[in-house]
């Protein structure tokens, strides 16, 4: 596994490993997410994912997401790696940890860090369902959209 | 000037190809750009309103200038996470 | 450890064993929290803390959290593990994991069971530093004061 | 009827043990095995106020009457996390 704090990777996510790179003295509060592949979708029995990205903007928006965060929470510490290639259903395809002093930041910064990444991180998830398969189309990326920022930030645990 | 040009996702599987290279006019704009590839493959044309464009693997506007050398790229709607 | 939902343990904490717990078919998002022994409290220079909790009944107070937590999100598979003893800077004191469809009610639980835990687990926490020991005393414990869960509920990143 | 009695934390320190059994009236409340205690170790008053009890590891009030054979427990105020 990747020990940068940001990374686009082959290799299975791990929480543990996640937790220690933002590990820090003086931290009291590491909140985690786990973003899991669902065996449903839509209604339809997906059999397992693809995930593309376009490596080098995705880890430039990965590290665009960590800097927007040291601004709003200065005294957080976060890491995102998210996983591409194939996954089947329960396995990880992001993994976030944010650590922070107090938990109000912990919490907020990583809630922010998988809303942004869904906006602006030039990822794309190809389902294969029983029956067919479809490219999923999420959000228009644009990392200077004030709106989408703003939307994530209400959703930051505030 | 030479441009290479990369596709994703859907985009790319309705080109058939995920890699191309054009000649265009010094100063082309990416929107120019992305205007001759609709030309050769129109049923791409309605990602006009959806798609985000980078240059040089840093997100651009489809009125940026390009230089010779630059890889443009094309990006449907994103869904990581 | 131990692979309950709920438990008191002196073991040390894994925040992966946690999440294998709360993990079903079904589920696309994993919220977690790890509260780590700081370094510092109040300005004090913290070398160890000791938690002591009363057992059975810290048991059952983290089995009313979790059912509580099924009541308002009942979407949401909750576990806690709170670590009782020695503990050491950057030792994690408590591990709470939180899985759900959808990534709003797992960031939720995790919230609210980390600050209902804090209001009515029977844990102490005494703290030794540089020059002492305290006992640290925080919440009255009462299950049934409804200012203290509506408190709760609205730090729960509604 | 004989009750046991469990302290914790900065009250278990203060009366220098953790476990005591009372000899009680039948029928006596919590708040009067609570008052008994004070008695002997009256640097425990000050958390009247602050504290929580529990019957048998279940939360109680002060008012509940105790039976034999029960374990009443005081708890200073928690911190956990």
């Amino acid at each position: 596994m990747s020990a940068s704090p940001t990374a686009i990777t082959a290799d299975v996510l791990d929480i543990t490993a996640l937790v220690r790179i933002v590990e820090a003295s003086g931290i009291g509060a590491v909140t985690t997410f786990l973003g899991l592949v669902r065996d449903h979708n839509q209604g339809r029995r997906v059999l397992h994912l693809v995930y593309e990205a376009y490596e080098p903007l995705a880890e430039r928006a990965l590290g665009r997401i960590v800097d927007e965060s040291r601004v709003k929470w200065p005294s957080v510490t976060l890491a995102i790696h998210h996983r591409i290639g194939r996954l089947t259903i329960g396995d990880a395809s992001v993994a976030i940890a944010a650590a922070s002093p107090h938990r109000a930041d912990s919490f907020a910064a990583c809630r922010y860090a998988i809303e942004r990444i869904k906006q602006i991180v030039p990822i794309w998830k190809h389902e294969y369902f029983e029956g067919g398969d479809v490219w999923i189309e999420g959000a228009t990326a644009d990392p200077d959209d004030q709106a989408a920022r703003d939307a994530a930030m209400r959703l930051a645990c505030a | 000037m030479r441009v290479a040009i990369r596709l994703f996702a859907r985009l790319r599987d309705l080109v058939g190809c995920g890699e191309l290279e054009r000649e265009a006019p010094p100063g082309s704009t990416v929107g120019a750009v992305w205007n001759g590839l609709v030309a050769d493959y129109p049923a791409i044309a309605p990602y006009a309103d959806s798609m985000s464009c980078a240059v040089n693997a840093e997100y651009a506007r489809m009125t940026d200038p390009l230089a010779d050398g630059d890889e443009v790229a094309f990006l449907p709607p994103v869904s990581g996470g």
